[in-house]
């Protein structure tokens, strides 16, 4: 068993800097998720953690161990790629056994381990078939087996669910967490879906061209971003940023924007331009209280909830989650309010977060 | 997706294409037919599209090996030598150049190796004309010892073929997904086992045709072999210079089995990996 | 490498197996044959052609540098130039012809239809050939008497002894005509699996905007299989400009000079004339000539190759 | 040093014993380039050699017009590749100057090769400079054949002499012999495709300068004078090229393509009248099972052209099988054995006489030799060394290749029509002064000299 | 301007029938999503739309016109593809003016309406550029433009978003539905996200092996699924759905199944085996009334609500979506109920809908 530890970590492919100088330590036995926007070094990460790509600075550990130099098979890991990369010249027998064959296993301990794991994935009556012909879970299943079957301390997976579809891809993700609670490996797990990276990782991390942005656990994340990035990057619809300026005020500040101002009691937060940021679940719909006019100006219902755009005099069009239920029409005229304690600000230059 | 009007067009598309096809066959009917005719009817007009008496014995006469009876301006052709020679110069030659083109089609599609300029600056030594480095080639040889050697031969359609590997075997490995190598590696697979048990057998097809189509030039080349060879090693292409060049000839009969049997095993060959042939053709220029 | 924990022994595999060291392994070989075998060869050339060697004139490495002279007398040779010439009307001719029917052939064939596998398999036959074979197959059909003639008198009514081999413009044509039955085969290989490759959606959505079949053809498919086109010129070309089987094997390249082609030609003064270093001058001269066409071929086919390959991004 | 034996080939065998002896072999194989139309005939007499001196020979077969690019290439190479080779005439100066062709004249001296038996003219051949470098193995000068059956056909003669005035029979000169080719044209269907042509020659690339040059020599003209400045341009050449051209009508429509192979079974299979070519088409003309015309055949001294009121019959030493060795050769002496062997009077007449041959009478001995008659016809040998004594050679200097090449598509551009008769000579000319410059003006003089003695003195044989 | 009627449509390809007789009416102006499980007969059926695809049986009609064996550039509507299918060797410009060449427009013209289109959809700086040069939703955009420019009456888009990232789907998703609000032509929309398929459909059409499944507007689909397929299709996570028996009650039925049971007043279901669906968001977390109890196995926050696992001691657990802020704890024991007038009862044996 191993955790990992990144130290100024850095790749750089020419004049790009995939990855910038990260350091980051994940205990044995945590499921980490990395997320980020396309392009920002989360696959290049891996790689390195893998062995497949050289760093060009800094080191990694597994373990007790200095990995940085070893060659990939070396570091007892198992890898799973978005394209799965089942071999589609070999059987699923072969898929699996191939790791072994490669450590010279003798072959009746492979007929033997290949069916225990291939049990446990529930993918045994399919080792006489080709890749070809499975399914996209049978498939994705297969390429844990082959993972698994030689127990590596390490898994590092780079989207792997992301070729199945949405049913399947809930059902996996619980099966992988499961896995990883049996199995209490150490877990380095690349995903662009939040609802995977919110409900599997035990942390994330928020990378953002080449750099972390975030550590911290998944409710940390969405609910206390570290800044602007981060705050924007989680949650589907975004975030709504409104710019405006702060005014330090006896007792605290205040928030003013367009058409908008709010008294921010006991915080100390200087003056300044700043953002303020609340995700759409946190506008709510009032009849009282310190509340503004907006009328509706879109509505999408999604089933569970409906989106409500309110048009409230400033710049752009705030949305609002509110309950399917809400009885709505576009037109209509209506207060909204935000939840205060769901609040937060950032400096507008820099996108640091201001409240603390 | 459907063509509304031109009722006629596969009508019209048959007879285009039945009019090649006579165009191309009728050379190959004729020299097959002529190869079971007997001497008196090679030449006689009107023409014999089939022979009246067909005869085997134009095969018999140039398997036969040792000397036999010549005759005034007929000379009787000798074939298994050449065969064997071509089948060692063109197969051996050729096998050397498939593995060591995919090889770097290989390095190149995955590292970079030698620049993007590469597989441009290795197809423009195919642009040079055998006859240019004819001349020269048979000074350097002798210094080297490789005049009339299977082994000069051999190097110089190495040199010649290896373009055409490069450029044919560059679509096939870059068909061939880097995660699946990267998944063997992580598997703890040297880069030789990723090669041999992951690329190798993914790329088969590709070597298969690769070799089969530079075997194809190798096999049909003239004008090096001609140059670089003169006891010891003889091939096909040279040995019915021999015989064929335009002052001579009219053996039709035992020339015409030479060129059926010449032609046979590339041809069976061919058909047989017809379908990857046009794979290797794409030279990756074109993906789904 | 201090890795004290990875196992396995064995230093050099190992050294082997870094990438900077592996990636390079395929091209020690490779380019130890290029600097072996072509590059001293090619010098070779050159210092050849500064001299005014010929066989009957002692050993090269005692002859004296005469500066340019063999090249003067290159290109002051008219027949030379004239070979030079023919070579590339040949090409001119017969490439053009050779990718109209190829390409022609590939588009009859391109949608699935009854016998669509035997046709192509019998397109294919010619180019599993060898030269020499067609050479001597075709100098069997093209006598004077020969069942050509004869299926020429069946079309035109009348007895044809058109003497294809041994008349100027015939000899010619026959002498094409031989490339263009063999090589239209590789065309037709080449534009099958260039169609093959073409994408099916922007095809569609022409369609859909009402555009006829040709306005497909000509704005959509035509400009997308520019590099094979590209490929398809410049294989040919390569093979075409370096012609010397057929004439060698249908007409000595006669009659007169009407099939001397530029190779046929500089065998003729290197081996039988024994002027190695005009020769030597000439295949230079050459192969400026080809590489400056060759070059701009290869060229185009970069600059389509790299939209294509960007494009495939989209 | 002259090994024991009374003839030669009993000297050569006796020479090749005491060669393999002194080498300590006893058996040895040498490799020989010919061309390969030429593999037939020797084998068997090889064998025997073999058989005696246990050495033997392997074939390295050349197609015809390439051994002096073969040759050439070894001349490079220094391989030794092959010990000696068949090769003719024209590509002996070449070869000696490129150093490839060994002088052999202190082995003739030992072996003492009966020489002296040789035709005059034959063996001339084989000198260069005033060397010897080869032994001469088959008189190839010209012989013109015609039908004689066709003559006697009932009717033929009166109706010929009716039209031209006079018996039809060998022509005495290049007119005759248009008139009975046009007399002879039998194209009953007028289709263009005569059921017999009136004449043949050989018009093909790299073959048919040999023929114009032989009417060129009957015309009295020169290639060179003495200076080496061509000649063919004048008169001479103009008009005797315009009467090439004008008998071409008469000839199949592919003679422009055809050379021996494509010519001699044509005429064995009666389809034309006459035909001017190589000796040997008596072994294809009277061969009992291939040839139609058996013994309907005549074989007459070679036509000329009456100049200054005298006719002068010129015959052309037209290629001519000789045995060189090479410089590069592992047993030079074995192989100069072999070929002393097979030119030696004996054994040359069997080969002369075999029933495949290639080789042409060109001993006082074939004359008298009952096998040789046999084979050839008596009066085709006699008329053959009687054409010797008006047998002119080809142009054998340095270069002589590339000479006659350029001449050759002179000839052949003017024939297809392509440039006038009087262009293809001038063109040839300038062509010929280029090479004369390039290769150096006063060697060539020098060369020219040494050839001109091999020049006819006669001007119709006794 | 122009409906689309489509009666008894089908398509068979060799053995597999594509499209099964299907008919549909889409009135002129009306925007219609078609979803369902892949493979089920989506792209087949607008292409045959299109035209791009003879159908095997049946008949299309375009406004008054039977348009069924007319070539698809003769039907005067616009397509996207989910490739985008722009033209690579093309400029933007060319790409947009290419539909106007192929009609003969007037130079002139092609080129007043290009930049006229352009500027619509906010492509009007990219005209010169290639393709290859293009962000993926500028490239989208120049796809819309290429089709909007001859104003088609008919708009047909097969998964046009699918290849952009969470953030940019939003976003095209709202520009497209208010491009609809301009245009007012009537949109056939194929794709396979929820999200999409809810906010911007007029009307929903399911589609499952080839036949339609329910038609309707997309709270009705949701809310009121017709049948099993349906209710399991739609919604994130699924519809929970229990297997058990209906009794026949005196003032309406009752639903029993293993650890549950329910009463369902005033409904006349009949007896027999049934399915009991409830989607997680209308199961409660309740301390009184009819309820049964649980222990939370599992918790996956997901940011703004979380879900939660419960072991009822039934065979599978139940999902409940919760709101965000409860505190829960796996292991807790905690009570449920459903919403009631949430509840869909489905026959067990042909899945079809029984309450009604
Ligand atoms: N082999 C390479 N050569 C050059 N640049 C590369 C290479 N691999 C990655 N990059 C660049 O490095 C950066 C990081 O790439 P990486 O694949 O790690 O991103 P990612 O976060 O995994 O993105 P995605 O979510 O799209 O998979 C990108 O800008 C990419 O273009
Ligand atoms: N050209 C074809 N030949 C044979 N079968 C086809 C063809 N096109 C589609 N099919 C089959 O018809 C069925 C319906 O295909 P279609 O593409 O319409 O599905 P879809 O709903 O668009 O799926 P997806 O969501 O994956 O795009 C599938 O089973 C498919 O395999
Ligand atoms: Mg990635
Ligand atoms: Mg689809």
């Amino acid at each position: 068993m191993a955790g990992i530890r990144l130290e100024r970590l850095g790749k750089v492919f020419g004049a790009t800097r995939a990855v910038d100088g990260i350091d980051l330590t994940i205990p044995d036995g945590e499921f980490v998720v990395l997320v980020g926007p396309s392009g920002c070094g989360k696959t290049t990460t891996l790689n390195m953690i893998a062995g497949l790509e050289v760093p060009t600075s800094g080191d990694i550990w597994i373990g007790d161990d200095r990995v940085t130099d070893w060659e990939p098979g070396d570091r007892s890991l198992g890898m799973v790629f978005q394209s799965l990369a089942l071999f589609p010249h070999m059987t699923v027998f072969d898929n699996i056994a191939f790791p072994l064959r490669v450590k010279r296993v003798a072959p009746a301990e492979i007929e033997r381990r290949v069916r225990a794991v291939g049990d446990t994935v529930h993918v045994g009556h399919l080792l006489a078939k080709r890749p070809a012909t499975l399914s996209g879970g049978e498939a994705q299943r297969v390429a844990l087996a082959r993972t698994l079957v030689v127990e590596p301390s390490v898994f590092l997976m780079d989207e792997p669910l992301s070729s199945l579809d949405a049913k399947l891809r809930v059902e996996m993700r619980t099966e992988i967490k499961r896995l990883h609670g049996t199995l209490r490996s150490t877990f380095v797990y690349v995903t662009h879906d939040q609802a995977e990276a919110m409900t599997m990782a035990d942390r994330i991390v928020v990378m953002h061209q080449g750099r972390i942005q975030q550590v911290g656990r998944p409710l940390e994340v969405y609910g206390n971003p570290a800044n602007r990035f981060v705050a924007g990057f989680f949650g589907v619809p975004a975030m709504n940023f409104v710019e405006g300026e702060l005014h330090a005020e006896s007792g605290g500040a205040r928030f003013v924007a367009q058409a908008l101002g709010l008294s921010l009691p006991g915080q100390r937060l200087g003056s300044g331009p700043a953002v303020l940021g609340v995700r759409p679940e946190h506008v709510r719909l009032v009849s009282a209280g310190e509340s503004w006019p907006a009328a509706v100006s879109l509505i999408e219902p999604l089933g569970d909830a409906t989106l409500v755009f309110l048009d409230y005099g400033g710049p752009s069009s705030l949305v609002a989650k509110v309950d399917a239920e809400e009885k709505l029409a576009v037109g209509d005229r209506r207060s909204f309010t935000f939840r205060r304690d769901r609040i937060v600000l950032f400096d507008a230059a820099t996108g640091g977060r201001l409240s603390t | 997706m459907r063509q509304r009007g031109f009722p006629l067009f596969p009508l019209v598309r048959h007879t285009l294409l039945l009019a090649w096809a006579a165009v191309t066959l009728f050379p190959i009917y004729w020299m097959v037919m002529t190869s079971f005719k007997q001497a008196a009817e090679w030449v006689t007009w009107p023409p014999r599209w089939f022979p009246h008496e067909p005869t085997l014995v134009n095969y018999v006469k140039v398997l036969t090996p040792g000397t036999s009876t010549f005759e005034l301006g007929r000379q009787t052709l000798k074939i298994l030598k050449p065969i064997g020679d071509s089948l060692i110069v063109s197969g051996i030659g050729s096998l050397i150049a498939v593995l060591l083109g995919s090889a770097l089609a290989y390095s190149w599609a995955r590292f970079g190796t030698g620049g993007r300029s590469y597989p441009y600056n290795i197809l423009s030594i195919r642009m040079v004309p055998p006859i240019v480095i004819a001349v020269p080639f048979v000074v350097y040889f002798v210094t080297l010892r490789l005049l009339d050697t299977y082994t000069g031969l051999i190097l110089v359609y190495l040199a010649t073929s290896l373009p055409y590997v490069i450029w044919m075997m560059l679509a096939f490995v870059e068909e061939v997904p880097v995660e699946l190598e990267r998944a063997a590696r992580v598997m703890g697979a040297s880069r030789w086992k990723v090669l041999r048990s992951v690329v190798l057998p993914l790329t088969a097809s590709g070597l298969v045709v690769t070799f089969l189509f530079v075997f194809i030039l190798n096999w049909s080349e003239l004008l090096l072999a001609m140059t670089l060879t003169n006891t010891e090693v003889s091939t096909i292409p040279i040995q019915l210079n021999k015989f064929q060049s335009a002052n001579e000839g009219r053996d039709y009969g035992p020339q015409a089995a030479i060129g059926t049997i010449a032609t046979l095993p590339v041809v069976v060959l061919g058909f047989l990996i017809q379908k990857h042939l046009l794979r290797g053709f794409s030279f990756g220029l074109l993906r789904k | 490498m201090t890795a004290a924990g990875a196992p396995g022994a064995g230093r050099l595999r190992r050294w082997l197996e870094r990438e900077r060291v592996f990636k390079w392994l395929p091209f020690v070989p490779v380019q130890g044959l290029f600097a072996l075998l072509l590059l001293p060869n090619f010098l070779l050339l050159v210092y050849l052609s500064l001299l005014s060697w010929r066989i009957t004139r002692g050993a090269w490495w005692n002859a004296a540098f005469t500066g340019l002279d063999s090249f003067q007398r290159a290109l002051e040779d008219s027949r030379f130039l004239w070979a030079l010439a023919r070579t590339f009307a040949f090409a001119a001719v017969a490439v053009p012809l050779e990718l109209l029917l190829g390409f022609g052939l590939a588009m009859l064939c391109r949608r699935s239809f009854r016998g669509r596998r035997i046709y192509t398999s019998v397109f294919l036959l010619p180019m599993m050939i060898v030269p020499a074979v067609v050479g001597y197959d075709l100098s069997m059909l093209l006598i004077d008497q020969g069942p050509f003639n004869q299926l020429l008198s069946l079309f035109a009514g009348r007895t044809v002894t058109v003497r294809w081999l041994s008349e100027y413009t015939p000899a010619q044509l026959a002498v094409i005509g031989a490339d263009v039955w063999q090589w239209t085969a590789l065309t037709f290989l080449v534009f099958t699996a260039g169609l093959a490759g073409l994408p099916e959606e922007p095809i569609r959505a022409a369609r859909v905007m009402g555009a006829s079949r040709w306005q497909i053809f000509w704005h959509i498919e035509l400009p997308l299989l520019k590099p094979v086109i590209a490929i398809a010129v410049i294989l040919r070309s390569m093979e075409a400009l370096k012609m010397f089987d057929y004439p060698m094997l249908l007409t000595q390249a006669g009659p007169g000079n009407a099939t001397e082609t530029v190779a046929v030609y500089l065998w003729r003064v290197g081996w039988e004339f024994a002027r190695v270093s005009d020769a030597a001058a000439m295949s230079l001269i050459l192969l400026v000539a080809v590489a400056m066409y060759i070059l701009v071929a290869i060229r185009v086919l970069r600059r389509e190759r790299r939209r294509l390959t960007e494009e495939g991004a989209v | 040093q002259t090994p024991a034996g009374t003839t030669a080939d009993a000297r050569a065998v006796a020479g090749a014993k005491a060669y393999m002896q002194s080498k300590g072999l006893t058996s040895l194989k040498l490799n020989m380039m010919m061309p390969s139309i030429f593999t037939a005939g020797s084998t068997v007499e090889m064998a025997n050699f073999e058989k005696e001196t246990g050495i033997g020979v392997n074939y390295f077969e050349v197609g015809i017009l390439q051994i002096q690019a073969k040759a050439m290439s070894e001349a490079v190479a220094k391989s030794g590749s092959f010990d000696f080779w068949i090769g003719d005439p024209i590509s002996l100066p070449d070869l000696a100057e490129a150093g490839l062709a060994k002088p052999i004249d202190d082995l003739v001296a030992r072996g003492k090769a009966d020489l002296d038996d040789i035709v005059p003219g034959f063996q001339e051949q084989a000198r260069y400079k005033g060397k010897t470098y080869g032994l001469v193995a088959d008189g190839d000068n010209f012989i013109l054949a015609i039908r004689k059956d066709l003559i006697d056909a009932p009717g033929e003669r009166q109706k010929f002499k009716a039209k031209y005035g006079w018996e039809p029979g060998c022509p005495d000169t290049y007119e005759q012999w248009y008139q009975l080719a046009e007399f002879f044209t039998r194209d009953p269907k007028g289709a263009g495709v005569p059921e017999v042509y009136g004449a043949m020659g050989y018009r093909a690339r790299s073959w048919g300068w040999r023929w114009w040059l032989q009417q060129f020599y009957a015309k009295g003209g020169m290639p060179f004078d003495d200076n080496l400045k061509p000649l063919i341009a004048g008169k001479e050449g103009l008009e005797s090229l315009r009467d090439y051209i004008a008998l071409t009508k008469f000839m199949p429509k592919d003679i422009l393509g055809w050379a021996t192979p494509q010519a001699y079974p044509f005429y064995a299979g009666g389809n034309a009248f006459s035909i001017m070519t190589y000796p040997s088409i008596a072994i294809a003309a009277e061969h009992p099972e291939r040839s139609k015309i058996v013994g309907k055949n005549r074989y007459c001294l070679v036509p000329g052209y009456v100049v200054g009121g005298k006719l002068v019959r010129r015959s052309l030493q037209g290629y001519g099988n000789i045995f060189y060795v090479s410089s590069y050769a592992k047993h030079p002496e074995a192989a100069y054995w072999l070929a002393q062997y097979l030119t030696s009077k004996e054994v040359s007449a069997r080969l002369v006489s075999g029933p495949n041959s290639v080789y042409d009478p060109y001993r006082r001995s074939h004359l008298t030799d009952a096998r040789v008659i046999k084979a050839r016809t008596k009066e085709m040998v006699e008329t053959h060394l009687k054409n010797a004594q008006v047998m002119a050679p080809m142009i054998l200097i340095q270069g002589a290749v590339e000479y006659n090449d350029v001449l050759d598509q002179n000839i052949q551009e003017a024939l297809l029509g392509k440039i006038t008769a009087e262009d293809a000579l001038k063109n040839t000319a300038a062509a010929w002064e280029k090479i004369t410059n390039q290769i150096g003006r006063k060697q060539q003089i020098e060369g020219w000299k040494a050839i001109k003695p091999a020049f006819p003195t006669k001007n119709v044989p006794d």
